[in-house]
């Protein structure tokens, strides 16, 4: 069996007295993709954002690597690559001084490899335009290019797919999944229609909501 | 468009190729060189040497040689600058815009020489440096306005944008030059009123309004090398990638 | 009847700009009431610079009434000043702003009411408040009148400027000092008016001029300055 | 034949020295559903918003129904509908109200429709929320809501999709077609796999931007 | 042997503790190096009280002698309560605190460092430029140095109490208010010690006790605020 990394028990969640999800319980193992499905409003992001820890507005019990996530808090951030609605980049700082900034806010980041992950993303040729001139895809490709960066095994992904063109999309799944090869996990959602749909694991909301 | 074309001179729409306004402004440039250079020469000698001292103030009132031209050349500039910017929002001129992007820099020099000299003869005449007089305020603005032009072109990166904003701030910026020239007649206040007025002669005396007029003109002459200068180093910077600046750049 | 059906399109015409007019004030003036921020800020601005200013400098009744007609001219322009940047940054960054230009409604009416709910929530509390900054630094009583008369006309020029100021600076990302730039140097003729009329309210000279000269600005401004507003707006947007 | 009603003209734009389109031509008419396409940073969002007349940051000619749109500019306005990165969408104020603003700002905007719209695209029942309480896609739905309240014939919308779940974008696709038949022009880009897939005309930028 | 590996495993934490204040330092004042305006407005705003206020109260010399202390003082106070709400607004809007929250590293060092970097955009220049506000405002010599020494030692100070409104504001939509009500009444002893060191350095009275005060509170200010204003943010976030 392979180790479960999160295991979620008997969440419970509302939001001005509309329940999001209740008695939610899952396991996320090392080497799984799980895509969190739902229709807009359904509480995706507002589980991922619990289970990153962002949030504390539930109730329930979060474990990571079998022990509560309070009580091994840095731990859990040592393991975690969070990428949210709002992508986290800088507008008036360069694509490259974006992750430098990332890196030295993650021990075990290496600063070096920024270049190639900027290559990787496609922005090569821009690393010194500043972000605020660069397209809208151009910008969630910065905070994209943190995958190639870091050596987190868990990634939580709100939509990571926003604006991204197709050829971007296809490289980003197989990324997920080479990840849960290497024994990572990845957490996600997306409107997207995915190419690797059987690889993945699904976590329907809508079936979870109170009425 | 075309109905435009039909009440409008010929030159008004060459002075659009930048190409044009390049050569014609590299013909008049020595001719005005030359007579800037006379009368700044003349004035001067004129002004220091043989004009008579004032019958109150002495030798200190020779300043007026630069005071006055330069506070009069900052107006000048001022409405040459809003004018080119106007013609630039209006009809995208971008040769207009060139020239106004090179008149605030000039302009602002200008405003500051006069701020500069009036200082220094306000300090012997009045007792101090700095009054808040209305034409000393509304000069003080004058120069804050050259600088938010200049600063409003330096922050924004795309230059056809900056030159239609700056061409916005200059215009409403006109406000500020009758108040320049009248505030001495509104508000009966410490500084000189008009010496040259067009309906009347000067009550000074003529040796001493003479080489003032042709000290006047020298400051005139010398702006008009400076922008035209300028703004040939600008159409040059701006049409990079133009053919024939290629050609011009390669020919050197 | 050809003029009947003009007169009747004229009529709905006015009607449909007033009814924009209002849509536009009401929007805005909702929005500064959730946001409270904007609503108050300019006014605890006022109100802070009028505590701090005798706890800072000097209590003393005497020399607070010298001072008074200045700092609070002084404040109110700061105040304004510093809420001037946010009159369209807010629209521009959620694109709203895009919007109103892409509208076939006249630009000049949406900025005057847009301009206007801003004077609603700095000027016009301001010149509200400014009796009881008076008292507290000890204005005499003869200067009351004058230093609301000077605000009420003075406040609503302040704004019209500094909307100016904002709109050529709502595209760049280094807005605040240049607003400032822009904007002080067409300030100051009316601090200066405006300070004026309130020392020669307290000292009992004749306040007519100084009015007259107030309301000059704030017609020159109200007519020239919601043109010069529309047209840095385009200008902003399309870089 | 079909009238035309955008018609361009020798557009060529840059960006930074990156030239993105060089004597580009083509001519939308009514009945027509036209997908810009690119991959990121190809300059979709750049042509929209030059054709929407929001930037002049170009050269060419742009003529709306034979006339140069310079000319026409408040006859174009009334018939277009504008949809951005950015929606428009206030935070502070509730789905209606954003909408009853949309409604004055654009006279030939019938005010009563807008509960009707609202509900059309799932919103009915947050009328009275503030739109920074919704979620991202729902926050997109309240701008996508002018799609059913407005009469404009010119539709450009970038990137509508963005955040919507599965089940708006179908609808939202007919909405496109639909509006077509009825005369209008829909412009439009998306990084999304379309089910109408056959119907629309395609514009692709890549093989226009200079080297 | 055990101990070694400990010594060595500390002395490398903490080197990358050093790396992470120096990378925030850094970035922080990058940010406003390129966006000119949280660099500048502080200043400016300095600048535009030493302006106006002789434009408006009174420009003669003795009367500007005397409130000078004061009016660099308030003018100190409102120029970092001003530039305080941008602190952490920023970071909040685009996603960058999340991430900075969700980092390993310690939060009370990114948020001292933060602190440091907007200190050395306000209080600073601020101190650096008192000298020349002096002058315009006829400062006599001899309060000079008092005037920067108060404000070398009280202006981190309030940036450190600013940062903790600004830290508890950030997640609300109506910030600007609420965080002068929350820190001005912690403000107040800084001014009152600032303007009575400067009082007395201009007299000739002994000034070492103030220095002192003013040494203390930021002390306390230093080991303290750096934890509120990190439980602050968590809390901010998480809502
Ligand atoms: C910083 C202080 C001063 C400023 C900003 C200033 C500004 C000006 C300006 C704007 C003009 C108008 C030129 C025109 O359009 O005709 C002028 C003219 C003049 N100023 Fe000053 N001035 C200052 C100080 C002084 C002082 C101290 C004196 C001498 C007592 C002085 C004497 C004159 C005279 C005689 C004229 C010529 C009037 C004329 O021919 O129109 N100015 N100055
Ligand atoms: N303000 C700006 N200044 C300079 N360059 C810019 C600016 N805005 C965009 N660009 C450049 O123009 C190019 C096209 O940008 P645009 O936003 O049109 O791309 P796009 O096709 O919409 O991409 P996406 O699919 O990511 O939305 C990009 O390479 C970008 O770097
Ligand atoms: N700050 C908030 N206050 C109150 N309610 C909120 C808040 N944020 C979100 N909600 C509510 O919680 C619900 C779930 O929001 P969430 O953002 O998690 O949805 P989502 O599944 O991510 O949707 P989408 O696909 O649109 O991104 C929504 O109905 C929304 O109204
Ligand atoms: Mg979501
Ligand atoms: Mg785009």
């Amino acid at each position: 069996m392979s180790t479960s990394l999160v295991q979620v028990e008997n969440l419970f969640c509302e939001r001005d007295e509309r329940v999001l999800f209740e008695d939610l319980s899952f396991t996320a193992s090392a080497g799984e993709v799980i895509q969190v499905e739902g229709q807009n409003g359904s509480g995706k992001t507002t589980l991922l954002r619990i289970l990153s820890g962002l949030s504390n507005n539930f109730e329930g019990d979060i474990f990571w690597k079998g022990q509560p996530v309070a009580d091994v808090r840095d731990d859990f951030f040592r393991e975690l690559l969070y990428f949210g609605h709002h992508p986290g980049v800088k507008a008036v700082l360069t694509p490259e001084e974006n992750l430098q900034w990332y890196a030295a806010m993650h021990p075990g980041v290496d600063g070096g490899l920024i270049n190639g992950a900027l290559d990787k993303v496609g922005l090569c040729g821009y690393e010194d335009s500043p972000c605020h001139t660069l397209s809208a895809g151009q910008n969630r490709r910065v905070s994209l290019a943190r995958l190639y960066l870091s050596h987190a095994k868990l990634w939580i992904l709100d939509e990571p797919f926003t604006a991204i063109d197709k050829k971007g999309v296809a490289e980003k799944e197989q990324l997920m999944l080479d990840h849960a090869d290497r024994g990572g996990c990845v957490i996600f959602t997306t409107h997207h229609e995915l190419a690797i749909g059987e690889n993945i694991r699904r976590l329907n909301l809508d079936e979870l909501a109170g009425t | 468009m075309s109905e435009k074309k039909k009440w409008l001179p010929r030159w008004f729409y060459q002075l659009a190729s930048p190409r044009w306004s390049y050569d014609i402004m590299g013909k008049l440039l020595p001719g005005f060189a030359l007579v800037a250079l006379i009368s700044l020469v003349v004035g001067t000698i004129w002004a220091l040497l043989y004009a008579p001292a004032d019958y109150q103030q002495g030798n200190s009132f020779r300043i007026i040689y630069i005071h006055v031209p330069s506070a009069i050349l900052a107006q000048s500039c001022y409405m040459l600058m809003a004018v080119a910017g106007a013609i630039g929002l209006i009809w995208k001129m971008k040769v207009a815009d060139m020239v106004a992007k090179s008149c605030a820099p000039i302009g602002a020099t200008m405003a500051i020489l006069a701020l500069a000299t009036g200082a220094i003869w306000g300090k012997p005449t009045w007792g101090s440096w700095w009054v808040w007089d209305a034409r000393l305020t509304s000069m003080l603005i004058l120069l804050f306005l050259y600088l938010g032009v200049v600063a409003l072109h330096s922050a924004i990166e795309s230059e056809a944008t900056a030159a239609q904003s700056a061409a916005v701030l200059a215009l409403v910026g006109l406000v500020n030059i009758p108040i320049i020239k009248y505030s001495v007649d509104w508000w009966n206040t410490l500084h000189q009123p008009a010496t040259f007025k067009l309906t009347e002669r000067p009550a000074m005396a003529p040796e001493m309004w003479m080489p003032l007029l042709v000290m006047v003109i020298g400051f005139y002459c010398f702006f008009a090398v400076s922008l035209m200068m300028r703004t040939r180093n600008e159409i040059l910077i701006r049409e990079r990638r133009s053919s024939w600046v290629k050609e011009l750049v390669g020919k050197q | 009847m050809e003029q009947i059906v003009t007169k009747e399109q004229s009529k709905s015409a006015d009607e449909s700009v007033l009814n924009l007019f209002w849509a536009v004030l009401k929007r805005d003036l909702m929005l500064a009431y959730r946001k409270k921020s904007d609503l108050f800020n300019p006014l605890i601005f006022f109100l802070m610079v009028a505590t701090l200013f005798p706890l800072g400098v000097s209590p003393e009744p005497d020399f607070l009434a010298e001072v008074a007609p200045g700092v609070v001219w002084v404040a109110a322009l700061l105040a304004t000043l510093l809420s001037m940047d946010s009159l369209f940054r807010s629209d521009f960054e959620d694109g709203t702003l895009e919007q109103t230009l892409l509208s076939p409604q006249p630009l000049f009416i949406v900025v005057l009411a847009k301009v206007l709910a801003h004077w609603m929530m700095s000027g016009l509390p301001l010149t509200l408040l400014a009796p009881l900054l008076g008292v507290m630094l000890f204005l005499p009583a003869e200067g009351m009148s004058g230093l609301m008369m000077s605000l009420l006309l003075g406040t609503p020029t302040l704004s019209l400027i500094g909307a100016i100021g904002a709109a050529l600076t709502v595209g760049l990302r280094k807005g605040g000092v240049l607003i400032s730039l822009l904007v002080l140097p067409l300030y100051i003729p009316v601090l200066i008016f405006g300070t004026s009329a309130v020392q020669a309210a307290v000292t009992g000279l004749p306040l007519a001029g100084f009015f007259a000269l107030l309301g000059a600005m704030l017609a020159l401004g109200f007519v020239m300055a919601p043109l010069a507003i529309s047209a840095a707006l385009r200008i902003s947007v399309s870089g």
